[in-house]
């Protein structure tokens, strides 16, 4: 909770609010108009002017609202609680911002007692995102969505999702020189949550992002998709620049057709080597394998039906709206949102950089030459990417189609940033 | 917490996180192969897999509808090439 | 909370169950047989009927379950918190009754330790409507299924639908008067709950009944989609009442197209004008008006058609039995019920009176006249009004179809409810 | 509360309710006339839109099948007529 | 909550992890290979592995995880609460192992500050499960899909349906045989949980279950499911070592058509006849009855519809994995679960028993003879058990297809199984 | 509790579980019966239920389809026979 509201005037409060206003109608025109992502970019932009609208208080928890109001029921229960009766109220309002989680709690009750009601979209926020739910379901959906034929037809391409994870680590060291320089000012766990936004697949940056850095959860997650639409634009520039010609037009072999067990194998693998190496994120490549699972496996038609359509539209609209949420102007309308932005999309370039340059290094080693554009496909942002590099291709060479090729490395980067953000979790939780 | 301390905590992270990453991933390339030369040598698909994937009813709908539309449509046209000629 | 198990007894209790599940019965008779509102009333009507099986429980929480069995852990409770160690069990279950959502949440505890467990219902009405989740999802597909073409064709049939809200605030004065009179006992809170019954539509009427008045909430739904399926036999005498053969044979002009960008602007325009002058509808008009951007961006169809099913059809069957289980015997039996009753078709007549007096009144300035029939249709009740309009008038003019003159005033009534929603609750919040 | 306090309020809530009810929507007839005015002459729809609605599956289903059962059905009597002609 | 992993080592409960994630790639095996019951076995064996993942405490609580993490202030918190200051840390676990649910909540929201959360699957089970929701919906779902016609043509099949249900009552007794003789140490309410198996009923046994014995809820599951699975070898043995040639040859006469309006009438007197009898199933039936009446009703299509589609298949899926999260290895891996399996079966074959003794037991005093095979029919196990009987009577006589006689005693099952649950629930209650 | 107690317990539930569900099914086979007989009596259907279910779309459109294909299908042999037949 910012104290912002105390620092600034009311005025201060109301311009920041009609600018934020001005953002949301801004991302319902690229969502409508341009088709950034608009299946998350319409809820986005939308909750994002409701969380905005001045006196309505949609995005504030009844405890926020007492607070503003500076209610002195809620007020004096806190005087009690932290017993510091004659102390300012600025002093009071510091104390709550840095309690723990069940001094919000009874002081939350004390705001109901007193007649304030969570907003409604931080209701949405609390059951969508603070409980992890909605980035998991999304998963599911999206696991029964992916095909991974192209994958176990040419497991090596997996080598290409990993590199490209390379964009998410490099910019959380950006973050952090960035602090070390008095740039901005970055926690440990806030460049790691910025740093996902490398990984180019939306629910794993508000996973993570809802984890280790919740008020920078708006500004990570606008900035993810917001990117991820402008993958023709972003990637390939970069991926001229780091081939030749030759490689571009470098022929690659049909894939062999993959068997049905094959494709059930994979996601109970999956499952169980994360649960061995990488334990944090087994639910995200969880729910995601579940997903595959119920697809492949043919005889549960009617879930993997549902959970790619009712289940992760209705998810999707709620997921939207709870980041929305996260646009009202207090939380967005910081320096770091900028740092956010730029940083986000190095780490795009850096992740499709790095994506081309091993499959450059790939093809000294291997007898199989492989296209290197396909790397570039490894960053996810699954299937623009994919297409990104078909495109490409086919300036240099018409009759080269590297689109099934290039869905090999984009699912394997979708598995590589979910690693990532495990490890990220773990390692973030290690510090402390 | 000092400013090195911040930018120790960052690499050691890209270590920590490239390194996972690739570890599991090559781990995961081993037992893919492995996996699909498993089943392949040993449990091929021998003949229409029993467990045959019943398609989505959609699709379903829409590939039927589709030929029956194909043949509506050559019989509407053979339909009006006789009018036609008559 | 009711005392009434205490002051009467269990005989009575029963008989008075017995009679709501004839109600309840009677509901889904007029459901089923006369097609009355059925997608709400088959499931209120059943929701009433499970609410007042005998000894099961199914619409009280924990506490109440163990107040009910006098628990003598929860009592005992009560007394330490209360300080009232000698007092009679009665004082404390009032002590109980009157106290602050806090304590309630403590003694839950205390019940659940002792046993207890919140019923069926009552977790529904919870999850549903205390929430305010369900009106606000419901307004959301109804948006995604509203057409405002013809509202946009010819705005000014907005203020048909302003001033059949006349309705509404008449019934207020209504309520108060009885109160006044010492005929019935409603506080101001309730009588504006009452009211909102005059806006035709029903998860308004929710959703302003569960903030102002839960109690009588299920007195204020059955009537609300009662009346609502009434509409054909309310408003025709009225109609014809008011106007002349005449002016029931105006016909209207053609409308003009409307393109599909002034629909995309339109839900837009409408989200920011309500957050800037009534915020207190904002959650309401802003999930109607994201319903309606999803239908007609037409870049979110597969939210926009999960909206208008899956997801609308999920939350009317849990709507539907959550408030059924306000058809409880102990909240349902009361004098105030008829009151509200009484009060309902009164403000659906006066609605009706107020529209179509509207429309006169504009055809005094306005050069192009509108039929004053399609006055009628601004109570929303959407589509019956606006067919109830097109119905009356061929029966003057067999050729002059007023459906599509009457949806825009239909449509304009579902927005002025909500916004007479939102003053009602902000200005009833003030009066404290 | 005295009970005439309780008539205040509610003639209060009146006023104060239509009066929100009338300025709000009449300020929205103006601002949908201005929209519409400035959407049509400002930024009209050129050619067949390319935000073209994709329309609902099971809609292109039933007009489809509709079509086609239509077809089947004029087909239909036209065999029997042919055949009962025979 | 186990204190399992104070007694044993860290390379234990790896082991019993590693057992207990075969175990889940056993059900999954048998879903996907052998058709089990796959819309269930498929989550639950997933949600299985996931569960015993080490380290990753997908199915633990946040409080659950800071005690196995001997997080120091939780055990401070505790220490204070039950004021035992310098106890051996193995009895505060204890003391909070029996203590009520309000210290739980406290202790949680420690565990919280502390930076716990709660897992995944936790919250899965929680929300679907620990509320009693999720099975309430699976039965309103499968309501709608159920055909009361052939019951209603020949009610007298409903007393095929009750004496099936003997197989519950029987194994609770031999539940307690073996409590009785030491071999196993079942608490009455646990012998109830295992009972219900017999029920032949998912839902039932994980409602039942999830209130007397939520630790055996995994086991009692898996037991129910797999036995469903196994009737068509489970049954016919039993069915043919009980009646003659002569008698497996009997030809039913056909079946007289039932109205609408009767169809329509059922569901509500269930109802009725619930409430006023056995309470305690009103939950269960209600709903079961509300969803018979959607459909049959024919006003509501679109909500039978959803009930029948999206909203059963969600609740499935999140159903599946919360029976999967108690797969833990902690609460599997007991003997009480070879208990469990082995009184399942016995639980089955008795009912299957039962339901034919019975129909042999009609047919002395009735004119009209019914084939004694449908009356295995009764143990439920919709709509397999039906089909058994179909087959195993044209193995008898080829012309006669007692498919459409055996759905009477196959529905009444079902209302005979959760008649069963109710009564258990509210005695065993009563035993306190 | 003595190991005599739960053994009593379960014998308890015995009687009281077989005899609750035995009571209560033979009430609903009496009341089905009744209410079967009454509306058969007193409130027959007459003619085409004014209630006609509308059928589930999917249902619909399988059915029509399928008729649809049948006779297609059945055309394309009487085409199929003319054609080899000239
Ligand atoms: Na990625
Ligand atoms: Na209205
Ligand atoms: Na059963």
């Amino acid at each position: 909770m910012e104290n912002l509201w105390l620092a600034s005037g009311l005025a201060q409060i109301q311009m920041n609010q009609a600018i934020m206003i001005l953002v949301g109608l801004a991302l319902l025109f690229l969502a409508i108009r341009k088709k950034f992502e608009p299946l998350l970019l319409v809820p986005i932009g939308f909750g994002g002017i409701m969380a905005n609208i001045p006196g309505a208080g949609l995005a504030s928890s009844a405890l926020e609202l007492a607070l503003y109001a500076q209610d002195p029921m809620v007020i004096g229960a806190a005087r009690e609680l932290f017993e510091m009766p004659v102390a300012h109220i600025d002093a009071v309002l510091h104390a709550i911002d840095n309690s723990a989680y069940s001094i919000h709690a009874q002081l939350s009750a004390v705001a109901q007692d007193a007649g304030y009601n969570n907003g409604a979209l931080y209701n949405f926020y609390s059951v969508a995102i603070a409980s992890g739910v909605a980035p998991l379901v999304i998963f599911l959906g999206v696991g029964a969505m992916t095909d991974f034929g192209p994958l176990l037809a040419n497991p090596k391409t997996l080598l290409l999702g990993a590199a490209a994870q390379f964009g998410i680590f490099a910019t959380v060291l950006g973050a952090v020189g960035m602090t070390y320089f008095g740039i901005m000012d970055f926690s440990i766990a806030e460049a790691a949550a910025i740093g996902i936004i490398g990984g180019a697949d939306g629910p794993t940056a508000i996973y993570v992002a809802s984890m280790l850095a919740p008020d920078l959860l708006g500004a990570i997650a606008v900035a993810a998709y917001s990117y991820m639409a402008l993958v023709p634009l972003i990637q390939p520039p970069i991926m001229r620049a780091l081939t030749t010609e030759a490689e571009r037009q470098i022929v690659m072999t049909q894939l062999r057709t993959v068997s049905k067990r094959e494709k059930i194998a994979f996601p109970v693998i999956v499952l169980i080597l994360v649960g061995f190496f990488i334990p944090d994120a087994a639910p995200l490549l969880g729910m995601f394998c579940l997903g595959n699972l119920m697809k492949e496996s043919g005889v549960v038609d009617r879930l993997s039906d549902t959970a790619q359509n009712a289940l992760i539209n209705i998810t999707t609209i709620f997921l939207g709206l709870s980041v929305g949420s996260k646009l009202a102007a207090d939380k967005f309308l910081d320096p770091k949102t900028l740092g956010i932005l730029a940083l986000g999309i190095v780490a795009f370039a850096i992740g499709t950089a790095a994506g081309v340059l091993m499959a450059k290094l790939m093809n000294v080693f291997a007898k199989q030459k492989v296209n290197p554009l396909i790397g570039a496909a490894g960053v996810s942002a699954v299937p623009m990417a994919a297409r990104v590099a078909n495109k490409v291709g086919l300036e240099s060479n018409p009759h080269n189609f590297l689109l099934m090729h290039a869905m090999g490395p984009n699912v394997a980067g979708v598995i590589g940033s979910a690693v990532a953000a495990g490890v990220m979790i773990a390692v973030v939780k290690a510090f402390g | 917490m000092s400013s090195n301390d911040i930018l120790q905590q960052g690499a050691d992270l890209l270590m920590l996180g490239m390194g996972s990453v690739f570890v599991f991933l090559s781990v995961l390339v081993v037992a893919t192969t492995a996996m699909s030369w498993f089943i392949n040598r040993w449990l091929p698909e021998v003949e229409a897999e029993p467990v045959a994937r019943k398609p989505a009813p959609s699709t379903e709908i829409n590939s039927k509808t589709l030929s029956i539309i194909k043949q509506a449509i050559a019989q509407h046209r053979v339909a009006k090439g006789r009018a036609s000629a008559e």
